[in-house]
């Protein structure tokens, strides 16, 4: 095993970790923590991937707004800070049933197919992937039209958010 | 102005419906902008039709004016317009009188809206058949003039207004079902729904060969009956007539008088535009029948009218009157095709067409204008009303005795020509049919003298019920009928020379 | 090296955890916080698959990108429609939201 | 101006004064008077012009005035209408002329022009006087007709009517004048339609006409389509002429021109009244005086036998023709003078004496005296004229004295009312007396022993039978004028009102002196040349210029005492003897013809009434209307109703309802709805179960597609 691989081992087996709890936690306010937590990992596994940029915007943007704004909603949406009941459907076995046969399925294909042995090659050294990214957003040849399509739904949502929860009274 | 002159006879077809989906759009509560606007409209087709009129070259031969627009292409059917003397005689005759039914009714005060329109699309249906020259437009036309008649009996009429426009519609329906079939038959013999080249087609076929697994007089005789029936009902020829005194007489005002003035027409246009010419040979056979039942409708014609005692009733039944010696005319051509008699026939037969058009749509009107303010039609209810309403009196006895057939108005000259073309043919119809002739006077005087003279029915005299005299709308309505009767009566020629050669040419 | 296997199944791994989260918890907040996640996984897939493949071809990094976008579009309109619901019916336990039948 | 211009024109004016009158000045009585009275003297001064000018034309018969223009298309040919004027029609419009023009100018004074409207009149009625205030003390006078107007535009239609009949150079624009005319008889004889014996009149005229105006009309149409034209110079050839008598009709035993000339005259006995059609005219007296004069007197009913001595040449081809002919007029002559013996209705002694006299005509054209018919036919309309309007001068005198005594059931007209007039009314009287005695045919002076006479020395040379008839009609006729003379101006007043009657106004004696010099003056024009002492005297200029219009110049009779001796006999000795019957009868009960089956007149108008009118209106309603209309055709049709009913039942109840409906419909929406109510469970509306069975399916498709390709 190589350095990278046990980091990888044990910063997925976090990262997959934070999420069951987020999932299963019955206290949503400590849900919205471990997603915190899982979404960290998820930017480690970036950085174990070179895409340095994915992880900076991970934290920044997931962790920074996203995961605040759910915990700003979660505490708007609560009577009292503790919650009371079960937190799951009753039904919530099936639920873990589909969940486990659609990984199943999930690494059934991940088996069958022929290229799930491929070894990353080295990045050269005179790319920089950042600036190659910036390029490709911006440039008429490339992604500028989702880009710009990408920032209308944006601009749409957020309006949409501001109308739809504005108190009306 | 090249756009006019080119399209005149599909102007004259379908303002009056542009105009109709027009109204569409105009405020329903707007009475008054409503009937000025259906006038106006009705008054383009009588204008472009004058103007036709005039342009007319009565001695050409053929249709004129024609136009023709592609259709229905799979089976060979157009949209083919033209008019000859015939045709455009009853399209003059449709675009004056929808203008003065359309006067005529300014009194209807419910559903102005639906009942101008229904005005306007009638008028299409009815132009339709007189003008189309494409058997399978002519059956479209023929069977549209139906539906706004039937809507304006169902919705605007009297009392028993369920019944006749029933029996109207049912009847009429019935009849042109055979017209359906027959005119597919002809279809699908010859491959095309047009009349110029049908006629000429259809009479040269050899008569021994087979056609459809039928010898083609057979083929020819069951298509006979067919228009035969489809016409003599909408005529009416006796004993089909029944339905006509009761739509006429709980029809509104304006109804009775198109009904009266043209749609009866259509069916003897039928007879004349496609019976004659498609089969004179089978015409020849049956004239005598047919003679024979239009002697029946002019005698019982006159007599079931001399029994009314509804005065609306009296003059429905008097069309019966009147169309029989139209049917007359026809039949005597039918047998004698060709010769100077026949000819003088038709001329009377198509002039007694216009003739009854404008007298019997204005004894409609003058009933519904005594309607309107008495709210009776029964005769005994009237009674000296002469010194009440002189100048409907005035107007109601020169109708009347237009529809007497008084030499000097014009249904004199028509029924003297139809008199004197059918006797060296039918003798003896001719002869009973002068019974007939006879108790038109009696029917006519009766009305009169129950409604004008005798002593006065105090109730119309004073107070709430008092009688108002014809106004002025009223006598609009009536001038242009009353001066085309007195026309036609002291100077025939202008109208009887256009009929006169276009029945020289085409029989 | 790792190899690309294990980035699948990690990936796959989340993603069913945040399906779990997303068709058994009563809490639409919760909801919300599955789908997330499930996000997230499709990110790693994407940013593996850039990884393993022509690394001078960015469009998986590109879609990331977007993803991250979309996914603040919809945590954004989602919680605003989590509020409003609250608002009006003082709840925000799915299976109270249950309007969408019959 | 040329002559057949001015022949044109001469009916034109009466006919612009009735649309004048009718539009614009029916509110002005006395312009309406003026332009209704104007139109009649233009009419007189063209007819009279005209007259005088076919005076000067050498045998206008070959020659005569005329002109036509082209009326109706009829295929390849025109029927031409026009204009002609020959010796008869010249003679015609003199009579004409006059008569209406005299009677235009008497109506005026009939209908009381100038005096106040009445109390209490009714437009419909006659007025009935009203109530003036003069020198302190109220009385009763005439008031004005309320119609006034209006009756002066009838009788200018009516006379537009009579001039067309008489200029027509063919039958159809004659028929057209004839039955304007019936129209404005009818009209006119309802002139007073608030009565209801005048409103029965007018129909019951109209209808007979009519009878009459068919059977014309049928033979117009005949005559047309054999001979192709109605052109009177054209028929009257003899080429015509003789195809037509060689052409046999329909009718066994009878040339088409028997046939057509039949039918003719069946016209002219609707209009000329003659028996069986002669039932309208006495009643026709309901309508006002002047039209009695002019329409059923001197002009109208004239115009009928003008029509049949038109078709003289035609009528006489066929010899069975002639002889009905002959046979109607003098059977009519005699049976309506006896029937004049018993009434007393002043007026409807003249109309039967009218029906009468217009026999004489008929029966004279039946033997082939043209020229006597035409004679007869002429001073007739002068006399009878002059007749009438006395009568309606002495009624108007009576009802001066109704007025006074304010008895308004005494009967103006009945002749036992009135009595000693003559001092009351001596113009009234005395022109009277002249009409009184032409009709009766005084000799010498009159006018009506010279053609009265002419047609007794016809008939006395051809036809024996007729004769007799005629001569016995003729001293029947003597009988009953003198006891009208007698009953009204001999004698003691009767009543208090003929006591106070008075002289009618100058208007209306004007007229009656124009018209007695006629009646008298008019008979010198067509003495026999034979004539013991007067005869050459005066040149018989009438027989020469009418016999002109014919073809062939009837020949002057032989002269002969017997018909001479005969017509002096019966009109001196039928007035005597009716002067000394009646002065000293002073009612009916000493009136000794007053018999149940005369005062009837033979029960016609019963019989007509149960023989044809009451079977006519029952067949009409019950039969035509009610049994066949109402029950056996729109019963057929109200079976087609119950029949497609019954169709529609039958489909309906055992294949619709069970198959269609039961099967089909039904259980198609069954399982629908038990399938919907089964599944409506799965839509719990939570989110999170769909999810899962979006789930499910997603995974079982995506399995099931894994394997597959796989595979």
């Amino acid at each position: 095993m190589t350095v990278d691989q046990v980091i990888f081992l044990a910063v997925a087996l976090l990262t997959l970790f934070a999420a069951l709890r987020v999932v299963t936690t019955g206290n949503i306010v400590h849900a919205a923590f471990w997603l915190i937590a899982a979404l960290f990992g998820v930017a480690v596994i970036f950085a174990l991937l070179n895409a340095s940029f994915l992880a900076v915007v991970q934290v920044v943007v997931y962790i920074g707004a996203i995961a605040m704004l759910f915990i700003f909603a979660v505490m708007l949406t609560r009577k009292e800070m503790r919650d009371r009941g079960p937190q799951l459907n009753p039904n919530w076995r099936f639920g873990a049933l589909l969940a486990a046969v659609a990984f199943g399925g999930l690494l059934l294909i991940v088996n069958g197919w022929s290229g799930v042995t491929k070894t990353a090659s080295a990045v050269p050294s005179d790319f920089d992937a950042v600036s190659a990214l910036g390029n490709a957003l911006v440039s008429p040849d490339a992604y500028v039209l989702p880009f710009e399509v990408a920032s209308v739904l944006l601009v749409a949502a957020l309006i949409g958010a501001v109308y739809v929860a504005f108190n009306q009274k | 102005m090249n756009f006019i002159s080119a399209h005149f006879l599909s102007l004259i077809l379908f303002v009056p419906s542009l105009v109709a989906v027009v109204m569409l759009f105009l405020p329903k509560d707007e009475t008054k902008l409503l009937r000025w606007f259906a006038f106006g409209a009705s008054l383009i087709p009588l204008l472009l039709s004058l103007s036709v009129w005039f342009q007319f070259k009565a001695f050409a031969p053929g249709f004129q004016f024609q136009e023709r627009y592609d259709w229905y292409e799979a089976i060979n059917s157009s949209v083919h317009l033209g008019v000859d003397g015939l045709s455009l005689t009853m399209v003059l005759l449709t675009t004056l009188l929808t203008p003065l039914a359309i006067l005529a009714s300014f009194s209807v005060a419910e559903k102005v809206k639906a009942y101008m329109m229904l005005f306007l699309f009638l008028e299409t249906g009815m132009l339709g058949v007189f003008m189309s020259l494409d058997l399978l437009v002519f059956f479209v036309f023929w069977e549209v003039g139906l539906v706004p008649m039937y809507f304006l009996i169902n919705q605007w009429g009297s009392a028993n207004r369920n019944y006749a426009s029933m029996k109207f519609l049912i009847y009429t329906m019935g009849g042109s079902l055979g017209l359906l079939l027959a005119i597919q038959l002809l279809g699908v013999l010859f491959g095309t729904f047009d009349l110029l080249a049908l006629t000429q087609r259809w009479t040269s076929l050899d008569p021994d060969s087979t056609l459809l697994g039928m010898s083609v007089s057979q083929v020819k005789a069951i298509a006979f009956w067919a228009f035969v029936i489809a016409f003599a009902i909408k005529v009416p020829v006796w004993p089909f007539h029944t339905w006509l005194p009761d739509a006429h007489t709980e029809a509104p005002t304006a109804g009775s008088m198109i009904l009266a003035g043209v749609l009866l027409k259509l069916g003897a246009y039928g007879f004349l535009r496609l019976i004659l010419p498609l089969y004179p040979f089978e015409a020849k056979i049956f004239a005598g029948a047919l003679a024979f039942l239009a002697t029946a409708a002019i005698v019982f014609g006159a007599f079931a009218s001399f029994a009314q005692t509804d005065f609306k009733r009296l003059v429905a039944y008097s069309s019966v009157n009147h169309m029989g010696f139209v049917v007359l005319g026809i039949a005597a051509a039918g047998l004698a095709s060709g010769t100077n008699d026949a000819t003088i026939a038709l001329d009377g037969a198509v002039l007694q067409m216009f003739n009854h058009g404008l007298s019997a749509a204005g004894m409609f009107f003058l009933v519904g204008v005594i309607y309107e303010r008495t709210h009776t039609r029964n005769l005994e209810e009237y009674g000296g009303l002469f010194p009440l309403v002189p100048v409907y009196g005035g107007i109601l006895i020169f109708t009347s005795f237009a529809s007497l057939g008084l030499p000097g108005l014009n249904g004199f000259i028509s029924e003297f020509l139809v008199v004197r073309g059918v006797w060296p043919i039918f003798t003896v119809y001719t002869a009973i049919s002068m019974l007939g002739l006879l108790f038109t006077g009696a029917y006519v005087l009766k009305a009169l003298k129950n409604v004008l003279h005798g002593p006065m029915n105090e109730h119309w005299a004073h107070g709430e019920h008092k009688l108002t005299e014809i106004n002025a709308r009223e006598i609009l309505v009536m001038t242009p009928l009353m001066v085309l009767i007195l026309w036609i009566g002291v100077y025939p020629a202008w109208i009887l020379d256009v009929i006169n050669k276009a029945m020289m040419m085409l029989y | 090296m790792v190899p690309l296997s294990w980035y699948l199944i990690f990936s796959a791994a989340l993603f069913s955890v945040g399906l779990f989260g997303v068709l058994t918890r009563r809490n639409a907040v919760a909801i919300l916080l599955g789908v997330e996640l499930m996000l997230n996984s499709v990110n790693v897939n994407l940013a593996a698959f850039w990884r393993y493949g022509n690394v001078t071809d960015i469009a998986g990094q590109v879609f990331a990108i977007i993803v991250f976008a979309v996914a603040a579009a919809e945590v954004s309109v989602g919680l605003a429609l989590v509020i409003s619901i609250y608002r009006k019916r003082n709840t925000v336990i799915a299976d109270d939201l249950d309007m969408l039948k019959f | 101006m040329a002559t057949e211009t001015l022949i044109w024109l001469i009916p034109l004016p009466p006919a612009l004064a009735f649309f004048l009158i009718v539009l614009f000045t029916n509110r002005n009585k006395a312009l309406s008077h003026t332009i209704a009275v104007g139109a009649a003297f233009l009419s007189w001064l063209g007819s009279m012009i005209v007259f005088v000018r076919a005076l000067r034309v050498e045998s206008l018969g070959e020659n005569p005035f005329e002109s036509s223009v082209n009326w109706l298309p009829t295929g390849d040919t025109w029927f031409r209408a026009g204009v002609l004027v020959d010796p008869l029609t010249a003679v015609t419009l003199f009579f004409v002329a006059w008569t209406v023009l005299m009677i235009f100018i008497y109506s005026v004074g009939y209908h009381n022009f100038g005096q106040p409207a009445g109390d209490h009149d009714h437009k419909g009625l006659p007025p009935h006087g009203a109530t003036v205030d003069e020198h302190g003390h109220k009385h009763v006078v005439p008031s004005v007709e309320p119609l006034y107007s209006r009756f002066f535009a009838f009788i200018g239609l009516f006379a537009f009517g009579m001039f067309t009949l008489v200029v027509s150079d063919n039958l159809l624009t004659l028929f057209v004048g004839w039955e304007i005319m019936g129209l404005c008889s009818y009209l006119l004889i309802g002139f007073w339609y608030g009565k209801k014996s005048a409103r029965d009149a007018a129909v019951k005229a109209f209808m007979t006409t009519r009878i009459g105006d068919v059977f014309m009309l049928l033979g117009i149409a005949y005559l047309y389509s054999v001979t192709g034209t109605l052109s009177f110079r054209e028929i009257f050839t003899e080429t015509t002429l003789r195809t037509l008598a060689s052409i046999p009709s329909m009718v066994n035993g009878l040339s088409s021109a028997g046939l057509i000339g039949l039918l003719l005259f069946i016209g002219t006995i609707g209009k000329s009244a003659q028996f069986p059609l002669h039932v309208w005219l006495p009643d026709a007296m309901e309508g006002p005086t002047p039209v009695s004069a002019m329409i059923h007197a001197a002009t109208m009913v004239s115009g009928g036998v003008y029509t049949a001595i038109r078709m003289f040449p035609l009528l006489s081809l066929d010899s069975t023709t002639m002889s009905i002919v002959a046979f109607i007029g003098a059977f009519t002559a005699l049976f309506a003078a006896t029937i004049a013996l018993a009434q007393n209705d002043i007026k409807r002694v003249l109309a039967y004496s009218t029906i009468s006299q217009l026999g004489f005509m008929i029966a004279a054209l039946g033997i082939g005296a043209y020229v006597a018919a035409v004679f007869h036919l002429i001073t007739h309309a002068f006399f009878k004229a002059l007749l009438f309007l006395g009568s309606g001068s002495v009624i108007h005198g009576m009802e001066h004295g109704v007025l006074h005594t304010g008895k308004h059931d005494v009967d103006p007209q009945d002749m036992f009312n009135m009595g000693g007039l003559k001092n009351k009314m001596p113009i009234t009287f005395w022109t009277f007396l002249i009409g009184g005695f032409a009709l009766s045919g005084f000799p010498i002076v009159t006018a009506g022993f010279w053609s009265k006479d002419e047609i007794l020395a016809d008939a006395f040379a051809h036809n024996l039978p007729v004769f007799v008839t005629l001569a016995v009609a003729a001293f029947l006729t003597a009988f009953y004028t003198m006891r009208q003379i007698t009953l009204t101006f001999l004698g003691e007043p009767r009543t208090k009102e003929a006591a106070h009657a008075h002289e009618t106004p100058w208007t209306m004696t004007t007229p009656l002196v124009v018209l007695s010099v006629l009646a008298i003056g008019y008979g010198w024009i067509g003495i026999p040349e034979h004539f013991p002492l007067l005869g050459g005297l005066v040149p018989n200029w009438l027989h020469d210029f009418v016999g002109g219009t014919l073809a062939e110049h009837p020949e002057a009779l032989e002269f002969n005492v017997v018909p001479l001796l005969t017509s002096l006999v019966v009109a001196l000795g039928g007035l005597g003897l009716g002067y000394l019957m009646y002065r000293n009868v002073n009612s009916p009960a000493e009136d000794k013809l007053q018999l149940g089956f005369l005062k009837n007149k033979y029960y016609f108008d019963e019989i007509y009434d149960v023989v044809f009118i009451k079977p006519v209106t029952w067949f009409a309603d019950k039969v035509v209307y009610q049994i066949m209309d109402k029950g056996f055709i729109d019963g057929i049709l109200h079976l087609f109703g119950p029949g497609t009913q019954g169709i529609g039942d039958g489909i309906r109840n055992y294949f619709d309802l069970p198959v269609i409906n039961k099967f089909f419909g039904d259980g198609s929406a069954n399982a629908t709805y038990f399938s919907g109510e089964k599944l409506r469970l799965a839509q719990t509306g939570r989110i999170q179960q769909y999810l899962m069975l979006a789930l499910i399916l997603f995974l079982a498709i995506g399995a099931a597609l894994y394997f597959l390709i796989k595979v």
